[in-house]
């Protein structure tokens, strides 16, 4: 049972490091604000889902994955907010 | 190696509460002044400073019953794990040196800031952080842990650096930003070094420390770095970037309490630090060093303040230079046994803060209410003076007086006691800093007073009124420096000099005049401005004589006024400050 | 070499690595995001040290609030980018260069000479806690074995807002401090500012109340709430107070205060000083924190928001 | 090589960044943040030193760790109160200088009274 909890796990958990690191890849190499963005945003919402999704299996009860959870969702809600706001400013920025 | 351990004072003694007090009084006002505000914040200044000096006096009278440090363990928890304030004989001279400047600065301020119905920025800020500044400084005195001395420390810099922008200009704004920043240095390396120490000794208490420590190389890293630290924050040579800017630029009152007090603060924390928490470690090298700057300091100080314009500034080079003459005492402290011995040297170091503190405070009073007299403060413009604000000029007069040494101001005691601990441990060459050092204080102090007494063929108009209180302040304040010898110190701090055997006869006299003339022919070689003795006509034999010696001398002081140029930019003096610190290491480790 | 070591030292490189570029490169603003991504970095050391009270301070304000504090301050002077001046010579930076290495290096030898095993207090500190029952010895350190470190800490925050507003214009003194940002009621941020304090403020709560038994605290909670409130600021739904306001002043006074208080009555009544009779110390200790807590988050936010430039009417 | 004496490292190698940073860098908004970089050096050498003195039941030795968070919030008011100063100093003269035209002191306007 809990080599197949650990599996889950590693897989889970090397999935979203690997769109972690696409994302960074994506960041650095990218031209512009925008495309930048579309790149961070895969590491931030599925990278850190595939992470946490990962750690459940791992965590001491309901209420550790109910943090574990609740992180992620504020982690997307962040996001989300910062991203809108930067595309807006680099929007601006652009057409004025 | 070290002196067996006495059994720690690991209780509270009878009369410790009155160490919190001393602390909790002034934080309280602090509290209190913030929240009420409006005309308040003065009435609170003016309940919590009485209570405050009335504290520091029964600290006194406790102290000198007992005959032992007062101990409180707060919350009842014995150090290592719990905090110690303690009191012994120095802390309790400095607590009652500290809360009668604070007086003199209040009564003196009140005209300054006063308060209205509706509140006001400056007089809001300043008697409150007034207050701050004791309660910190209170701290440090009876701090008995390297970190709560740390914390301390850092309320102390942030009292004083809004003190410093008070009035918002450019220039002090300029000069706070710099303060704070080189301060924030020190507070760092003083850091990095209590970080060790713990390692080391998994505490911080200052008197298991001092049974605990010895002379491994990973704990003088750590001596090296905490003393350079507070170096920087004592402004002194060559880390003084900060201070002639900052202290000039201030307002009057200000000026005087960080001139006075706060320099004091940290250089308190490097007495602690060597004298009792590692008195065997600094070893020959690091003592003659730390001499050797503030030798450096004297000269430095002392030439640049005679080559100032303005009166402010002058007294803030001079402070520079007092600076320098407080750590004359440690090479002078280290005895054949190789440790730094708490005997003549340490009590007359201390009292040279106390009747420094006391003096520079009124001169920077004097020099405020002269200001406020005349519209400005260049020391060429102060003709005539005299007869318009004579209470200021006497003032000065006295603080300067006091100041050079002249018996009985503690000044003399203290230099008394250093010379005879120079000639007890043989260091002749410091006598001869301290003399010159007593010149030179006496040029600058002459050259201002031949400018103030000089009689002006114009009516001098005064722009404000003179308040008749203020001047009284700085009077008073300035008569105490100049009365320290009076003081029976024998129970504080142990000196053994009898203090009031020799003020008349005929060595009296030299010691008097000795430092008076040489003062006087220093300030007319050394000073570039035209002077008010020598420019009259029956002089002029005497300026052909000397002249070639001038210009000499003149070409010193702007030599080292370019040096001081060099000394005072960011990169160079904080370079000198890491290289001191590699320096006190490496001496230190040296002598272990 | 372990996995776990292997880790650290990747960890310990990319943090210098972090921090070299953000004291060499070249711009102030990417200095700026350079330093808060160290933070967030060195947060992680902390946990890795297993001090996980310290890795939440340093997340908070390290990588947090301090990165906003620099960040607005380098945009605000970001026309003053190239008017600085007293740059050193070659001479200069390369003897700064190598003491600093030098002073790095004396360092890193006091490390690798420091005694084994090494002296600690954590036993003491563990044994002792029957005193006040809370069992997360960090607090009981803070709260109760050196509280006066941390009664005068909180007045030198206190002070830091005297010394920030003491840089008013004399006109505005008495006023609000910082911008007025203004609402776009139908922006994001505004979406966001009215979604995220609700859960933001029940963390900080959390954290403050948790920090009793587990890691957290007064100081800790005290940053989310802070943050929670300048995000409000931020998104123009709430306003800065004048600092002439009454209530402002007791809030920002509240923590140290009622610390003293309470200090006082063990020194009148108790023990001594700042000693606390156990069976009330849970209690006591708790009230302390909320009041710290409130008086934290009201001078952050305070602390960020400035000196009073604006005249109190909205 | 254990873990401890990796960050002890990092914390020294920090410290020495920091002064580098401090030293050389003109900007008094750099100087802040070198400060920064240089107080989160020392603290985490506090942290080392805690970590060192861990015993059974505790990762760290509680009383560096307290001494830190003290630390943090001194240095950020620190920060606060630098920053604060030079944005007043930006909006009265438009620059960040820090150095006078003359030597430091010898330029300045007359004083306050």
């Amino acid at each position: 049972m809990s080599l197949v909890r650990d599996m889950m796990t590693i897989a889970a958990v090397s999935a979203g490091a690997f769109f972690f690191l696409a994302g960074t890849v994506g960041l650095l190499r990218f031209p512009d604000t925008l495309t930048r963005l579309h790149a961070l945003t895969k590491a931030d919402n599925l990278g850190l889902g595939l992470v946490v999704l990962g750690l459940l299996p791992q965590a001491g009860g309901l209420r550790d994955g109910l943090k574990l959870v609740s992180i992620w969702l504020l982690g997307l809600l962040a996001g989300a907010t910062v991203s809108q706001l930067i595309a807006r400013t680099a929007h601006h920025g652009s057409t004025r | 190696m070290l002196p067996p351990a006495p059994a720690l004072d690991a209780t509270t003694t009878p009369s410790g509460f009155l160490l919190v007090l001393s602390i909790v009084v002034p934080v309280m006002g602090v509290l209190l002044a913030f929240v009420l505000g409006n005309r308040y914040v003065r009435s609170v200044a003016c309940a919590v400073i009485p209570l405050g000096l009335a504290i520091a006096v029964t600290i006194l009278v406790a102290l000198s019953q007992s005959k032992s440090p007062l101990v409180y363990l707060l919350g009842a928890w014995p150090p290592p794990l719990g905090v110690a304030l303690r009191a012994d004989g120095l802390s309790a001279a400095m607590l009652a040196a500290t809360a009668v400047v604070i007086c003199a600065v209040a009564v003196y301020a009140d005209a300054d800031f006063s308060v209205t119905a509706t509140e006001i920025r400056a007089p809001f800020t300043f008697w409150i952080l007034l207050l701050a500044v004791w309660g910190a400084l209170n701290t440090i005195l009876v701090g008995g842990d390297l970190f709560t001395l740390y914390v301390a420390l850092e309320l102390l810099t942030f009292a004083a650096v809004p003190l410093v922008s008070l009035d918002g200009r450019p220039e002090t704004l300029r000069a706070a930003i710099r303060y704070l920043l080189f301060a924030l240095v020190g507070s760092v390396l003083y850091l990095l070094g209590t970080a060790i120490l713990y390692g080391l000794y998994g505490t911080l208490d200052i008197v298991l420390l001092s049974h605990w420590i010895g002379a491994e190389p990973t704990s003088l890293v750590a001596a090296a770095l905490m003393t350079t630290g507070l170096l920087a924050k004592t402004a002194l040579f060559p880390l003084h970037l900060w201070l002639p800017p900052a202290h000039a630029g201030a307002p009057a009152a200000a000026s005087a309490i960080l001139s006075g007090l706060v320099v004091k603060g940290s250089f308190f924390v490097i007495v602690r630090l060597w004298f009792q928490v590692m008195p065997g470690l600094p070893g020959f090298g690091a003592t003659q060093l730390l001499g050797a700057l503030g030798a450096a300091a004297i000269v430095f100080g002392s030439v640049l303040a005679l080559r100032q314009e303005r009166l402010k500034l002058l007294i803030a080079y001079s402070t520079l230079a007092q600076i320098g003459y407080l750590f004359l005492m440690f090479p002078l402290a280290f005895d054949a046994s190789g440790y730094l011995e708490s005997g003549d040297a340490l009590a007359g170091g201390l009292l040279q803060a106390v009747s420094h503190a006391t003096a520079k405070a009124a001169m920077f009073m004097a020099a405020g209410s002269i200001y406020a007299g005349l519209g400005h403060d260049r020391i060429t413009g102060l003709h005539g003076v005299a007869r318009v604000l004579p209470l200021s000029v006497l003032a000065f007069a006295f603080a300067g007086i006091a100041l050079m040494g002249v018996q009985p101001s503690g000044a003399s005691l203290a230099k008394d006691l250093l010379l005879q601990a120079a000639t007890k441990t043989g260091q002749w060459w410091w006598a001869v800093v301290l003399q010159t050092g007593g010149m030179l204080t006496t040029a600058y102090v002459v050259l201002v007073l031949a400018h103030a007494l000089a009689s002006s063929d114009k009516s001098i108009a005064l722009t404000g009124p003179a308040p008749r209180l203020r001047d009284m302040a700085a009077l008073v304040l300035a008569l105490c420096s100049l009365l320290l010898g009076f003081v029976p110190w024998e129970p504080l701090l142990s000196v053994p000099y009898d203090s009031t055997s020799s003020f008349f006869g005929p060595g009296a006299l030299a010691k008097l005049l000795l430092p008076v003339l040489g003062g006087v022919m220093l300030a007319i070689l050394l000073s570039p401005w035209p002077d008010p003795l020598v420019s009259s006509a029956r002089w002029k034999v005497a300026t052909r004589v000397l002249d070639p010696f001038r210009r000499t001398c003149c070409a010193f002081g702007g030599l080292v006024q370019r040096g001081n140029g060099v000394l005072c930019q960011w990169p160079a003096a904080s370079i000198s400050l890491l290289m001191l610190a590699l320096l006190f290491g490496a001496l230190m480790l040296v002598a272990a | 070499m372990s996995v776990a070591t292997a880790f650290e030292i990747v960890l310990a490189a990319v943090v210098l690595g972090l921090g070299t570029w953000t004291i060499v490169v070249r711009e102030t603003f990417s200095a700026t995001v350079g330093f808060v991504a160290y933070g967030l970095l060195v947060a992680l050391i902390w946990v890795r040290l297993d001090a996980v009270d310290v890795a939440l301070t340093e997340a908070a304000i390290g990588g947090g609030l301090g990165g906003v504090l620099l960040l607005g301050a380098a945009a605000r002077l970001w026309d003053a980018d190239l008017m600085a001046m007293e740059a050193p010579g070659e001479v200069a930076r390369a003897s700064a260069a190598a003491l600093s290495v030098l002073t790095a290096a004396a360092l890193a030898g006091a490390v690798l000479l420091l005694p084994d095993p090494a002296p600690t207090l954590a036993p003491a500190a563990v044994a002792n806690a029957w005193a006040t029952s809370l069992s997360n010895p960090v607090t009981n350190v803070l709260m109760a074995f050196r509280a006066m470190d941390t009664m005068l800490e909180k007045v030198v925050l206190l002070l830091a807002i005297i010394g920030v507003w003491s840089l008013a214009p004399d006109s505005a003194w008495g006023g609000r401090p910082g911008p007025r940002h203004q609402a776009d009621p139908r922006g994001v941020l505004a979406f966001l500012a009215r979604l995220l304090p609700p859960v933001g403020i029940v963390v900080g709560i959390y954290i403050l109340w948790t920090g009793a038994d587990h890691p957290g605290g007064a100081f800790q909670g005290g940053a989310i709430v802070a943050s929670m409130w300048l995000l409000a600021i931020m998104a123009g739904l709430a306003d800065t107070p004048p600092v002439s306001r009454r209530s402002v002043r007791f809030i920002l006074a509240a923590g140290p205060g009622l610390f003293l208080v309470v200090g006082l009555a063990g020194l009148l009544f108790g023990a001594a000083f700042l000693s606390y009779p156990p069976a009330q110390a849970k209690p006591l200790i708790l009230g302390i924190e909320v009041a710290m807590t409130l008086t934290i988050a009201a001078t952050l936010g305070l602390l960020l928001a400035g000196a009073p430039e604006r005249s109190a009417e909205p | 090589m254990s873990g401890v004496t990796v960050f002890g490292l990092c914390a020294a190698a920090a410290v020495g960044l920091g002064f580098y940073g401090l030293i050389t860098n003109p900007q008094p908004l750099r100087k802040i943040i070198a400060f920064n970089l240089l107080g989160s050096g020392v603290f985490l050498l506090f942290g080392v030193v805690g970590r060192r003195g861990a015993v059974a039941g505790t990762g760290n030795d509680p009383v560096p760790q307290a001494l830190v968070i003290t630390g943090v919030v001194v240095a950020f008011s620190a920060t606060a109160l630098a920053i604060a100063l030079l944005l007043r100093l930006f909006q009265t003269t438009g620059s960040t200088k820090l150095s006078n035209r003359t030597s430091p002191g010898d330029g300045s306007d007359p004083a306050g009274g």
